[in-house]
């Protein structure tokens, strides 16, 4: 088991640029997701990883050592398709088996090997089904004990949940967390999921465009977004665009505060601010921090929260998370005031 | 639809078996004009035995047809690889260059190989002959090949290298045996090809080397005797038989069965 | 130990290398013992009784050959130089392949049954180029008429493919020189060089309305007639003999009045052929009048070039019957077509047959 | 033809070259040493007056053998029936190999189907010239199938369809419609159940399922299969002599003649490339609207 690096891989398919220089870490026994949206380059980076494709430029270092030059069948990875590309013609048992075979390893030992991948993913006794006579989530978990069975030295994850029903595929986190701990192994997952990132990940690198723009702990990205897009892609974010005046970033919705430190005077900033940060005040004096005034446009009620939606006094759209504490609230149409804490507000660097 | 389908087929079958079913009776039928009624007789299968031209034409026929459909769907399936599986520049046109070997009329493309073959110093004979049929079969192996990758995923290969596999233990471990029914429906239409195949091997045999479908073709002027139908039936029940054993031997449609 | 393969012996390496792994080829060719005859299939050197009598009286054994076309025989002769060491030619196509050098002069003198060859075959002048003689004239026959017997009556002229009462009942030889033939004869024209072609071309599309189908083959002529596909044909004199004989047809051969097209077939030695010897011994047997009698007794042939042969029938075979010697009076035969003629001849019949199936 | 692209990338590009390489030179050489190069001479032939063959006349280079079309007007006709053929070859096998290979994907399993698949390719096994004369005993007049009909119809007259265009038609349908089911089938057993269920599950009835799901997937195996048909169907020569008597005069046929009874090799060959070039426009102009089509799908 070893970390990951990549230095500077770029990838053109043609004239387009589908990764630009790309520098990243993976440190041994942890799990990052590669987060973005599609045309982003993070399959493309997954692949340049396991070898399934060369990169143009740069250098893949897995436990420090120079793989650029080896060969995808010597790199010893784990991966896990987005189709699972389960062997169709070979049963359970058979499928799981195959790497340990190429690996030299065969008879008693391989069923052994065999039997303990299949008890790590739950499916003890499924060993002579064929893949066909599988559900999507069994398949799933067969793909996943036979990428992980010869031991590799990095597990690679293709949008592996991405095919599953919503339910289905929270259970699926939760095993591949499970695993993933129980493994100890150094697991890159690519997803464009953000709350499946959030919740799997030890580290999560956000690309946009053949860049990784943002990399860290999920919360830290989520409560420090650096940049709108990091803030918009991973969860909900309200914009403010203004400029540095005094104490203060002078808004088209009013003055908002923050809590750092400011640029200086004149400079045009844009903040950001989650929505379940916002509250809805109710009558009676404002509370210290930011407050800016607006009407309620729509309510969307979903069980234990409900999402208002709400037209600035500047004419922009603001989205408000609450939980459903009070059955009582202001009605569509009605006047409202907003406010949140100026430790809540995000200084964005675009 | 399927119920319909089912009908089709049924029809189908009626259809494809007519002309075999009289070619049969009329193996068995005593009039050497194919007259009717039916006067069953065996004659033409005693007189067959006695027959050593028939007999050895079709066991070239037999022979060249065993050996065109492994060299042409081996040949032809790795051209298939390489045509469904890499995007290069002159691809289309080597698609293209496909059709003119079906395109062409067998005639012609049989003049040109006696007139080639001859000035080479190919010569005629079985090789020249060999060469022929399996020209002839690429073409169809190459698209019946194509047609079942198409449907093949490429990531089972990926999967399989992933795991440790080199790209040929790849090909061999997982493709080989999912490509397999299209490799014998490409097998089954080569043997096919090559067994029917007259215009070329009549222009390509030498005196004394012949194969069965030169012997009909020569035939039709002295007078097609149903002794032609006894060689083709027997002809066909030994095709029969070769596929069957193929087919016990290697447990065809075994996998199959089970998903 | 350096092996170096040219070309062709490693294509016949391969080849043999791919035969040698299976279980083995059709009969070799014997060195030696064996000459090989390039014919039509069944038609008289490949008879059985023929082969073992040549193979007793000589010890070679006889192979054949066939070819299905007379252009094929010409392509055949050039492309395997050294394999024939016997071929049947039309003697229409003797200055053709004398021309290519395909064929040797025979002196025949050396083929001691050429003495009883009818004169008028024997310097024949198809095959009589610059004084020298290329073939040894075997068998002729007649392109005329074959009618049903009971059906058809009073037939006495190429007419009848015009005439209302037999509408889709007849039959044409799809050969180009015999149609432009038959039409130059109804046109009273020289059937080796007509002067109207167009005149040729206007009477052959006339007999659309009656012709059912093009028959190519004797065996395809016989299939049909005896399914009743047709009343009324354009036939050999020596196919009706068979016809008759062999499968009880009721067929009539009839030359109607504008007279028949004849032509004369020859044995030729291939100029490539390494057995000459044998190849004149064979000639020789081929126009041997017992031969003759047991094939025309065993299959039924056309008339033999052989006045000795012929007379050995009995006077009420068939074949003399069909072959009296007043028709020759009444026959054009074949001759030496120039290639532009030739041609002309074939685009025309192509024509004609475009016209006859549009519809 | 239809655009086999899978897209997908190797994983050593700078290997790939010569991977190619290897695996298409075997097929391409093989075609090169026995069916280009011979191919190239008779296109050379086709610019010649004569057959260069045993001409005592020297060569003679003409374009006048592509200009038959004009000199001979006749050939026009030919060459329509030679596509009327084609066209109702096609379509009846289109029509009738589609339904049967997906009956014969979709409908049986396991050793069932290989069974069947094998019964339709069974009757190839047979030379196609005895394939042919057993047709003529069928459709001649009082032949097998007018006692068949007779049998069920006893008033009924005779069919007679030997000698005709249906009778080429069914020959020639005989002789190719196997080539359909089989490109069609590998198209069909491709289809995963799934996605007949979704299309189901999304309220499309059993037509719509045909021609929104079905139809779209096996367009590949019918345009491979209507090459593999309308092709050789246009240089068909053996079916229309046999079964069309006086009107099987095709372009397969007027090609024949010039080969065999006629000698002329160049208008031969002329013709034929012709008639290639002909069925290369037209499966040029197709291919671009099927790779629409398939990009749709």
């Amino acid at each position: 088991m070893s970390g990951v690096e990549v230095r500077a891989v770029s990838k053109r398919y043609g004239a387009a640029s589908v990764l630009d220089a790309v520098d990243a870490r993976f440190p041994e026994g942890r799990f990052t997701s590669l987060l973005g949206p599609s045309g982003s380059g993070k399959t493309t980076l997954l692949r340049i990883i396991g070898g399934f494709v060369a990169p143009d430029g740069g250098r893949v270092v897995i436990g420090g050592a120079d793989v650029t030059a080896v060969p995808l069948w010597k790199r010893r990875i784990g991966m896990v398709f987005q189709s699972y590309a389960l062997f169709p013609h070979m049963t359970v048992a058979q499928n799981v088996a195959y790497g340990l075979n190429r690996r030299g390893i065969r008879g008693a030992a391989a069923r052994a090997e065999v039997g303990r991948a299949l008890e790590l993913v739950h499916l003890t006794g499924f060993d002579a089904r064929r893949p066909k006579q599988l559900s999507g989530g069994q398949q799933q978990r067969v793909a996943l004990a036979r990428a992980i069975v010869t031991k590799p030295r990095v597990l690679l994850l293709d949008e592996p949940l991405s095919a599953l029903d919503r339910r289905l595929r929270q259970n699926m986190q939760i095993e591949l967390k499970r695993i993933q701990r129980e493994s100890g192994l150094t697991t890159i997952f690519v997803t464009h999921d953000q709350e499946e990132a959030l919740t799997l990940s030890d580290t999560v690198a956000i690309l946009d465009r053949g860049r990784i723009v943002q990399e860290g702990a999920p919360a830290d990205i989520y409560e420090h977004p650096r940049t709108s897009f990091a803030a918009a892609f991973l969860g909900d974010a309200n914009f403010f665009r203004g400029t540095v005046r005094g104490e203060a970033i002078d808004t088209p919705a009013g003055p908002i505060r923050i809590a750092g430190a400011l640029p200086a005077p004149g400079t045009a900033v844009t903040v950001a601010v989650r929505p379940e940060k916002m509250t809805l005040l109710s009558a009676g004096p404002d509370p210290a921090g930011n407050v800016i005034d607006a009407t309620l446009r729509e309510i969307i009620y979903a069980g234990a929260v409900s999402t208002f939606l709400l037209t600035g006094s500047d004419g922009a759209e603001i989205k408000v998370l609450s939980q459903n504490r009070d059955l009582a609230g202001p009605a569509p149409g009605a006047r409202v005031r907003l406010a949140w804490a100026p430790a809540h507000t995000v200084l964005l660097a675009d | 639809m399927i119920p319909l389908g089912r009908l089709t087929l049924a029809l189908i079958l009626v259809f494809l078996y007519a002309p075999v079913v009289v070619m049969i009776v009329m193996a068995f039928n005593e009039s050497d004009l194919y007259a009717l009624p039916l006067q069953p007789s065996l004659k033409w299968f005693t007189a067959l035995a006695g027959n050593e031209k028939l007999i050895d034409a079709s066991r070239n026929s037999v022979l060249i047809a065993v050996i065109t459909a492994v060299l042409g769907t081996a040949i032809g399936t790795l051209a298939a690889l390489a045509l469904a599986r890499h995007a290069f520049r002159g691809r289309s046109v080597l698609q293209l260059l496909l059709l003119p070997p079906i395109a062409i009329p067998w005639l012609i493309t049989g003049t040109a190989m006696l007139v080639f073959f001859y000035w080479t110093g190919i010569g005629r004979g079985l090789h020249a002959m060999i060469l022929g049929h399996v020209a002839l079969a690429i073409p169809y192996v190459v698209l019946v090949v194509g047609t079942g990758l198409q449907g093949l995923r490429s990531d089972l290969e990926e999967a399989a290298m992933s795991l440790g596999s080199t790209p040929v233990h790849a090909f061999f471990a997982i493709t080989l045996p999912l490509l397999a029914p299209s490799l014998i429906a490409a097998a089954l239409f080569a043997f096919a090809v090559s067994l029917d195949q007259f215009v070329v091997s009549y222009f390509l045999a030498t005196p004394g080397v012949s194969t069965l479908p030169v012997e009909i073709y020569t035939s039709i002027r002295k007078g097609f005797t149903p002794e032609i139908n006894a060689v083709s039936t027997l002809l066909l029940g030994a095709s029969v038989m070769l596929f069957l054993v193929f087919a016990v031997l290697t447990r065809m449609g075994e996998a199959d069965e089970r998903r | 130990m350096v092996v170096r393969l040219d070309r062709r012996q490693f294509t016949q390496t391969m080849g043999a290398g791919l035969a040698a792994t299976a279980w083995g080829l059709g009969p070799v060719r014997a060195a030696d013992k064996t000459i090989t005859v390039l014919n039509w299939q069944g038609y008289g050197t490949d008879e059985k009784f023929a082969v073992k009598k040549f193979q007793e009286m000589t010890g070679y054994e006889v192979k054949h050959d066939y070819y299905n076309a007379e252009p094929e025989m010409l392509t055949k002769l050039r492309t395997n130089p050294g394999a024939y060491d016997v071929a049947i030619l039309n003697t229409a196509r003797d200055s053709q392949a004398q021309a290519e050098n395909l064929i040797d002069a025979i002196d025949l003198t050396k083929v001691p049954n050429a003495a009883g060859l009818a004169d008028t075959f024997k310097t024949h002048p198809n095959i009589t180029i610059d004084g020298k003689t290329y073939g040894v004239p075997w068998v002729w026959g007649m392109n005329a008429l074959a009618v049903r017997r009971d059906k058809v009556t009073g037939v006495d002229s190429y007419n009848v493919f015009t005439d209302p009462a037999y509408v889709g009942r007849c039959a044409l030889f799809d050969d180009a020189v015999t149609g432009i033939a038959m039409a130059a004869l109804l046109t009273g024209q020289n059937i080796n060089n007509p002067a109207d072609m167009k005149k040729i071309g206007d009477t052959l599309k006339t007999f659309k309305k009656n012709v059912k189908l093009l028959w190519s083959s004797e065996d395809e002529w016989n299939k049909a007639f005896g399914g009743g596909a047709f009343d009324i044909s354009v036939y050999w004199s020596g196919a009706v003999a068979r016809s008759q004989k062999l499968h009880n047809l009721a067929v009539d051969f009839l030359i109607p009045k504008e007279g028949a097209i004849g032509w004369l077939d020859n044995l030729c030695l291939p100029a490539t052929s390494t057995k000459k010897e044998q190849g004149l011994a064979f000639i020789n047997y081929m126009i041997d009048p017992k031969f003759y009698v047991d094939w025309v007794t065993g299959s039924g042939a056309p008339a033999s070039a052989n006045s000795a042969a012929m007379n050995e029938l009995p006077a009420t075979d068939l074949n003399r019957q069909i072959h009296k010697p007043e028709y020759l009076s009444k026959i054009q035969f074949m001759g030496t077509l120039p290639d532009d003629r030739r041609q002309a001849y074939n685009d025309l019949w192509e024509e004609v047959k475009a016209y006859y199936a549009h519809s | 033809m239809a655009d086999t692209a899978t897209g997908a990338t190797l994983p050593q590009p700078s290997r790939g070259g010569w991977r190619i390489l290897a695996l298409l030179a075997p097929a391409y050489g093989w075609l090169l040493l026995t069916v280009f190069l011979p191919l190239c001479a008779m296109l050379v032939f086709s610019f010649l007056k004569t057959t260069p063959f045993g001409s005592r006349q020297p060569l003679v280079f003409t374009f006048k053998n592509y200009l038959a079309f004009v000199d001979r007007p006749y050939l026009v006709n030919v060459a329509w029936t030679s596509l009327q053929l084609g066209l109702w070859t096609t379509g009846l096998c289109a029509a009738l190999g589609l339904p049967a290979a997906i009956a014969l994907a979709r409908a049986t399993r396991g050793r069932t189907r290989q069974v069947l698949f094998l019964l339709t390719i069974l009757p190839f096994w047979t030379n196609g010239l005895v394939r042919v004369f057993s047709w003529t005993m069928l459709l001649r007049e009082g032949g097998l199938l007018d006692q068949a009909v007779h049998l069920v119809w006893p008033g009924a007259g005779s069919l007679s369809l030997l000698y005709s265009f249906p009778a080429v038609v069914i020959g020639l349908v005989h002789a190719y419609l196997p080539y359909m089911i089989l490109t069609c089938y590998l198209s069909v057993v491709g289809i995963e159940d799934g996605l007949i269920d979704a299309a189901r599950s999304l309220g499309a009835r059993t037509p719509a399922v045909f021609t929104t799901v079905i139809l779209p997937l096996c367009l590949p195996g019918l345009v491979s299969g209507a090459i593999l048909i309308f092709v050789p169907v246009i240089g068909a020569f053996m079916e229309p002599r046999i079964l069309g008597g006086r009107i099987g005069v095709t372009m397969g046929t007027v090609i024949e003649d010039q080969f065999t009874s006629a000698y002329n090799w160049p208008l031969g060959a002329a013709l034929s490339f012709t008639m290639l070039a002909a069925v290369l426009v037209i499966f040029a102009a197709f291919s671009g609207v099927l790779r629409k089509r398939l990009a749709v799908a």
